[in-house]
């Protein structure tokens, strides 16, 4: 049984049937990615992972517990964080603060004033906050506004925000998407480093195949909204289905 | 604009007493100085007294003020000896004798009321701490009046009310140190009653449309009073707001609801925007009961007449004032307010003027700017020759009596400013009241203590 | 009954107003994304157009009228209007009193090129700035126009009656089966109601028939895709700027024999059109007019008696009290779009 | 200091110092030179730019903060001028319980409209208060000031009578408010020269009350919940990803800046004690957001800047009237004065506010971050005057230093 369970979910949009019966099983600890041509379905799946959507039919659940009909803010507590399309910082403040702002919210997100929080609370908050800042190598830029940030460090300041809340399942919604090769190498590698230095699993939606060889465990080719296969990467790259699935997209 | 050569040279506020570090707690801030010396606020010091205007000169109601203010610089320049001395001649009290008040030369600050109580207070405030205002004079709404009049009182400063009607200001909220030239909503209804019965009969069946506020509720309380007594009936009275603009709405209901006389309680904006709607719908031509249908506009002023224009042809109402008065006070207002700007005075501008005059007088006869003894000498006092005729301000309510205008759009207009015909002067006698009247606070009105301030 | 139709046509007449002042404010709204204060000043221009028409075509000479006298007793000084010197006091009379419906054609250029004057010299260099800065500076702006209006012309509405054969009121009663006198509706607002619904029926045939106009509607749904297409969109805006100034203009010429214009008539429509345009959705064009005409209609159903009787004050607050109804029911107004104004 | 870094520490102290010496620093000219029209060193307006302060200082809580615009916040301060006035009929003249009320009130009233208006966000957010204030407003100036409910006094203002109750007022104490008998009103002059100062103890409370308020929103400014609605102006969907529910966080800043916005209202009240409906109107409300723009959205001190460049405005440039204009230019030939008085003279008295229209577009249009920026701006030139050779400044927002 998998950390993420999606059993028979669809949605629809209108006529459109954007998701039809999707089955998926992520595994504790893995690097799981999800592929598929345009208009496939994947960001409406991982929409409704994270409660942006609600799913007309199926289920999800993570770690035995149904996500669905929670808001964002309650599943990211349950331990799911978001990397998005274009990194979403806090453009107005500097990259240190936003890196504490997650800190604040802790896991259970209760709403507090902050304002006169106990001197040792606060200490601890910092070190911590400095300490990724260090891990994913942004510390000396701590001090910057994040919105005057290069994209690829956006990337890595969001990476930190999302990993400072130390979540079980990390999800990534194309993170190369847009950038220069050697920007993607430093991304991958910073994913490798991030995987190899604690328990997290990760789930990827990734254009960039590239990307995807280079971390996934497992792969699932979605398809017009259902999913064609669910394999290995070696046996992903020569499956016949595949192949048609993006062969048709260029001919179409 | 007109301009003055002499005042405008002569202009240069009093100084302050010199003297390094004197320091002396006072309740009330303006000249302390002389305050501390002659028990007083704002004691005028050296060759000049300041009066302040306190007029609205933004906001809807900019052009009466506008109107107000050239008033009271005419009459600072009466005061002062210049020009032609307007209403000093005709005034029959011969106290002033055209050298400034008791000597000192007349000088006056202005501040703009924006027909707000908050802002009138303020403007008022400023012209009381900062320029050493001994007086207020001016404004043109009820609920400024009532505002500044009560500032005035814990200031220790004579208010002298411009434009307020409402019964208000010298019933239920007077004070020892406001007084009110102007006519109020008890006398409208009290004139307007006998000539509504002469037109229009006393079997009339009355709708009154109400501005939703203080003034119009007041407005309508007598008005329906009178004419109830005359014998008419009120069918309905409804209260619109403030912020109407179009009254269409209002003025449907009217339509099918059997009345034949509409009653518009309405002021400025809101009465130009009513009657004009009352027109559109034809109610003047209809008949109802075998009747013609009649609008009374109880309280009109000449910036309204102007601004409803050919509206107002045969709808009745009443006024303070008109320049058409046939008496010697008000012929030597109409020539030198009419001389010096080129248009007849307005009823609002007649009262300021009158107000700045009965002031400085009372100055003179009680022979000290202290309000006390200002007020002592304004109270129970008779006079003629401003331009109303014989008046006497009433100690009890500092209410001013005096005969009342009934006034009528003229049909056939020969200049911008004939538009109003008066129809019939009411004398005094017949719109009095006692000052415990129940439309004035009933026996618990109280003027209070005379306030000198220091 | 009679009063049922009658607070209906009250209700349509009001929501005329209203619908065409939403009307613009959304074109501008949705062209340019700009949140325009000004534009209640631009209803008020409009009306001022015709104040100032009336104003030319009565400039007058003076003779000196011996046999009569001012009020000061001098020989009264006669005004003669020179178009009734020039045309004779028939025609001439006739062209005065038919200046209002005359000024229509003179309020569209001038209020089209006051449009431009102003997209181009102010409102085009806020297109990026943030809407609390586009507010403030057509609140500033608006506040300006207002206050040259008040010194030209004070502060005193000033009358610009209808022409006299369009005044006085029609009996619908009679027609439609009613008494005589019970249905009775003045003769200009029902001009209003029609006219409001011709500039309705024109801007949308504008944009729905014309290519420029499906340009226009492309960018109101994409700006950015529209101008990779290589389409200049900014032109284009800036036009669909005067037609917005232009339909607020003629709203304003159309209602001054209804109400005595006065120099702060925009400002007294301003919120009230703001909460038009936010109930029917921001953005959205039918739902300007819908909303517009709804609101018309409620406001008058509310200040009925009966109305007020039950809920006393209910006439004061009616249109806010749907705006948060409607607000609170239909996150996006009436036919709002999602994501419009949300940030 | 305080718990403050030293700039905010400094800026606090210069703060306190303009506060303390205003009676002097807005008194520059000699009381009989011509300039002295441009003094505003008198009690009224001191206070009044004192309150507006607190109020502006409140509303750039949650604008400032949390970028959403209300359009209603001038109801709280009607309502706490409200719940002062009540005080004072009922209790006393004295202003302690009178301003506590008055923020309780306040605090209250924006519990209930924040918790509805905070439902939405973006202009639906500023519609919905404004309707609410509009609500307010229309319910103050006539429905509850009818004789049988009559709880506003509509549109003269709410006023003590003589026949009020005021159950604690006894003989010896002003019949105005006070402070424990200190009335507010009561004024030390100093006559120094030409010069005349006022010293009032109504302004001084309000000065001291003004410091407290301002220390306050520094602490909230740099504070981790500040930096929290710092989040929420900049990236709600970040923040909802990140764990956190926003709306606690804007119903906090909402119903503090409401509360600042009844304190000011009752400070108006506590200084004169009339409470008017138009304090309501949605132009009040439209006033503390032009004040807050006006000296910077999001900045410490330009709040209150702003509040006094308007009210300056309204107090000061309204009183010129020609004849105070004809007085400035008597020098010139007769000639010369009446084209400058013609000139100057559509601009102040009742033209006062065509020049505050054009002021707010020229502030906006060439300085955007508002006067805080302007002085900016006067600052940068004259430091890289003087540091032709160290190379270009870091930009300002830079200098935003978390606090260690």
């Amino acid at each position: 049984m998998g950390i993420l369970e999606v059993k028979g979910v669809g949605k629809r949009f209108g006529g459109l049937q954007a998701l039809g019966n999707v089955n998926l099983s992520v595994a504790e600890n893995t690097v799981h990615a999800i592929i598929g041509p345009n208009g496939a379905g994947k960001s409406t799946l991982l929409n409704c992972l994270v409660g942006k959507l609600i799913p007309d039919t199926g289920s999800v659940t993570f770690q035995g517990e149904s996500v669905l009909g929670r808001k964002p803010h309650e599943i990211n507590q349950m331990g799911i964080s978001r990397v998005f399309q274009t990194p979403e910082i806090f453009g107005d403040l500097t990259v240190f603060e936003n890196v504490m702002i997650p800190c604040f919210a802790k896991r259970d997100g209760a709403f507090r004033m902050h304002a006169y929080e106990s001197v040792k609370d606060e200490v601890e908050i910092r070190e911590k906050a400095r300490l990724i800042l260090d891990d994913v190598n942004m510390l000396e830029k701590r001090d910057m506004i994040a919105a005057s940030l290069s994209r690829g460090d956006k990337r890595r300041l969001e990476m930190a925000m999302c990993l400072v809340q130390e979540p079980k399942l990390l999800l990534l919604d194309e993170p190369t998407a847009g950038m220069a090769r050697a920007d993607t190498n430093n991304t991958i590698d910073l994913l490798k480093h991030i995987k190899a230095t604690r328990d997290i699993t990760m789930a990827i939606i990734e254009h960039d195949m590239h990307v995807v060889f280079s971390l996934a465990e497992r792969i699932t080719v979605l398809a017009q909204g259902t999913p064609l296969v669910e394999d290995t990467p070696e046996n992903i790259k020569g499956h016949p289905k595949v192949k048609e699935a993006y062969l048709g997209e260029t001919q179409a | 604009m007109s301009k003055n050569i002499l005042t405008r040279r002569g202009l240069m506020r009093t100084g302050a007493a010199a003297g390094a570090g004197l320091a002396m707690p006072t309740i009330f801030t303006g000249q302390v100085w002389s305050a501390a010396h002659s028990g007083y606020t704002n004691a005028p010091q050296g060759s000049t007294v300041t009066l302040g205007f306190n007029v609205p000169q933004t906001g809807p109601y900019a052009d009466e003020g506008a109107d107000e203010l050239l008033a009271q610089q005419l009459a600072v320049e009466h005061l002062n000896g210049e020009g032609d001395g307007g209403c000093l001649n005709t005034f029959s009290s011969k106290a002033l004798k055209g050298n400034g008040i008791l000597g000192k030369k007349v000088q006056y600050v202005t501040g703009d009321t924006q027909t707000k109580s908050d802002a009138a207070r303020a403007s008022a405030k400023s012209m009381i701490e900062k320029d050493g205002a001994i007086m207020i004079n001016g404004g043109s709404s009820s609920g400024v009046a009532v505002a500044v009049q009560g500032l005035c009182q814990e200031a220790g400063v004579i208010f002298m009310a411009g434009l307020t009607h409402a019964n208000d200001t010298t019933g239920k909220d007077r004070k020892a140190n406001g007084f009110r030239h102007f006519f109020n909503a008890y006398m409208s209804g009290a004139a307007l009653a006998p000539v509504l019965a002469k037109e229009m009969g006393s079997d009339r069946r009355a709708y009154h449309l109400t501005a939703d506020y203080n003034w119009g509720w007041t407005q309508e309380e007598s008005i329906v009073a009178s004419t109830e007594a005359l014998g008419w009936e009120t069918v309905n009275t409804v209260k619109t707001p403030l912020a109407s603009t179009d009254f269409s709405s209002y003025i449907t209901p009217v339509l099918n609801s059997g009345a034949d006389v509409l009653v518009l309680n309405h002021y400025g904006g809101n009465m130009v925007n009513s009657l004009s709607n009352a027109i559109q719908f034809d109610l003047l031509s209809k008949q109802v009961n075998g009747k013609d249908f009649k609008i009374v506009v109880p309280l009109y002023s000449e910036l309204m007449a102007a601004g409803a224009g050919e509206n107002i042809k045969g709808v009745l109402g009443s006024m303070n004032y008109n320049w058409q008065l046939d008496n010697e006070g008000s012929k030597q207002f109409v020539k030198s307010f009419g001389e010096k700007y080129g248009k007849p005075p307005s009823n609002s501008a007649q009262t300021c003027y009158a107000q700045v005059l009965l002031y400085a007088d009372a100055c003179e006869r009680a022979g000290t700017f202290n309000p006390c003894g200002v007020a002592e000498a304004l109270e129970g006092f008779e006079f003629d020759g401003l331009g109303n005729g014989k008046t006497l301000y009433r100690a009890e309510d500092h209410q001013c009596f005096k005969d009342v205008l009934v006034v009528r759009g003229a049909e056939n207009p020969t200049s911008a400013y004939d538009t109003l015909e008066i129809v019939e002067i009411t004398p005094v006698d017949q719109v009095m009241y006692a000052p415990d009247h129940p439309m004035f606070g009933g026996a618990e009105a109280k003027l209070g203590e005379c306030n000198p301030g220091a | 009954m009679d009063a049922f139709i009658l607070q209906i046509l009250n209700g349509l007449d009001k929501g005329s107003a209203y619908a065409l002042i939403a009307l613009g404010l959304t074109l501008i709204f949705g062209t340019l994304g700009v949140v325009n204060f000004a534009h209640g000043a631009l209803f008020m221009i409009g009306a001022f157009c015709a104040v100032f028409l009336q104003r030319i075509l009565s400039l007058s000479f003076l003779t000196v009228d011996e046999t009569r006298t001012d009020f000061l007793g001098n020989p009264m000084k006669v005004e003669t209007p020179y178009v009734v010197d020039w045309f004779g006091p028939e025609l001439g009379n006739a062209i005065i009193d038919w200046s209002v419906p005359l000024a229509i054609l003179f309020a569209i250029p001038v209020m089209v090129f006051v449009g431009f004057v102003m997209e181009r010299g102010l409102i085009k260099h806020f297109y990026k700035r943030p809407h609390a800065d586009q507010i403030l500076v057509t609140f500033g702006l608006a506040i300006v126009l207002q206050e040259i209006i008040k010194y030209f012309y004070g502060a005193n509405p000033i009358p610009t009656p209808a022409p006299r054969a369009l005044a006085g009121a029609f009996d619908i009663g009679t027609v439609i089966g009613f008494d005589a006198n019970t249905i009775i509706y003045p003769y200009w607002r029902m001009i209003y109601f029609a006219f409001s619904l011709i500039i309705i029926g024109g801007v949308f045939g504008f944009l729905r028939y014309t290519t420029f106009g499906m340009v226009v509607r492309a960018g109101m749904a994409d700006r950015e895709t529209v101008g990779m297409l290589g389409i200049d969109i900014d032109r284009r805006f800036t036009l669909m700027f005067g037609i917005a100034a232009a339909v607020a203009g003629l709203a304003g010429v159309m209602y001054t024999p209804i109400n005595p214009p006065n120099y702060h008539m925009g400002m007294d429509f301003l919120v009230l059109s703001f909460v038009v345009v936010v109930v029917g959705g921001m953005g959205s064009l039918p739902g300007a007019v819908l909303a517009g005409f709804l609101l018309g209609i409620l406001e008058s159903f509310a200040s009925t008696s009966w109305a007020t009787s039950a809920l006393p004050g209910i006439n004061q607050i009616i249109i806010y009290l749907v705006a948060i109804i409607v607000l609170l029911t239909r996150p996006r107004g009436l036919m709002g779009r999602k994501g419009v104004m949300e940030e | 200091m305080l718990g403050l870094s030293s700039k905010d520490t400094a800026l606090l102290i210069i703060v306190a110092l303009l506060a303390l010496l205003a009676p002097v620093l807005l008194n520059p000219f000699p009381e009989a030179s011509a300039m002295a029209q441009f003094n505003a060193g008198y009690p009224d307006l001191m206070q009044r730019f004192v309150i507006y302060g607190i109020f502006a200082i409140g509303f750039n809580i949650l604008f400032g903060l949390t970028g959403y615009l209300s359009f209603g916040h001038a109801a709280f301060l009607g309502v706490g001028s409200y719940a002062a006035v009540w005080m004072f009929k009922l209790l006393s003249y004295n202003v302690v319980p009178a301003i506590l009320l008055s923020v309780v009130v306040a605090g209250l009233f924006s519990v209930l409209i924040g918790y509805i208006s905070l439902r939405r966000s973006g202009i639906y957010f500023s519609i919905l208060t404004l309707a609410f204030a509009q609500m307010s407003f229309a319910l103050a100036y006539s429905v509850l000031s009818n004789p049988k409910f009559n709880l506003t006094n509509g549109e003269t203002g709410l006023q003590v009578y003589t026949d009020d109750p005021q159950i604690f007022h006894r003989a010896g104490l002003p019949d105005l408010p006070h402070f424990f008998g200190l009335s507010m009103r009561s004024t030390y002059t100093v006559d120094m020269g030409g010069w005349s100062f006022d010293f009032n103890a109504g302004y001084y409370l309000c000065a001291i009350i003004l410091l407290v308020a301002f220390y306050m929103s520094i602490r909230i400014f740099n504070s981790p919940f500040g930096i929290m609605l710092r989040a929420i102006k900049s990236n709600q969907q970040r923040l909802n990803y990140t764990g956190l529910n926003s709306r606690p966080y804007t119903l906090a800043a909402f119903v503090i800046s409401g509360m600042y916005a009844g304190l000011a209202g009752g400070l108006l009240a506590a200084m004169d004690p009339l409470a008017g409906a138009e304090r309501m109107q949605w132009t009040a409300s439209g006033e503390v957001v032009l004040m807050t723009i006006l000296g910077g959205a999001g900045t410490l001190i330009g709040p209150i800047l702003g509040a006094g460049f308007i009210k300056y405005f309204e107090n000061i440039f309204s009183k010129i009237n020609d004849n105070v204009l004809h007085q400035w230019f008597s020098f010139m030939p007769d000639g010369a004065e009446d084209f400058l008085v013609a000139i100057v003279h559509p601009f102040v008295g009742k033209g006062w506010h065509l020049t505050l229209g054009i002021l707010f577009m020229l502030v906006v249009i060439f300085l955007p971050g508002g006067l805080v920026e302007g002085g900016q701006r006067i600052g940068r030139f004259v430091f890289r005057r003087n540091n032709r050779k160290g190379g270009g400044l870091e930009p300002d927002a830079k200098a935003k230093q978390p606090a260690e």
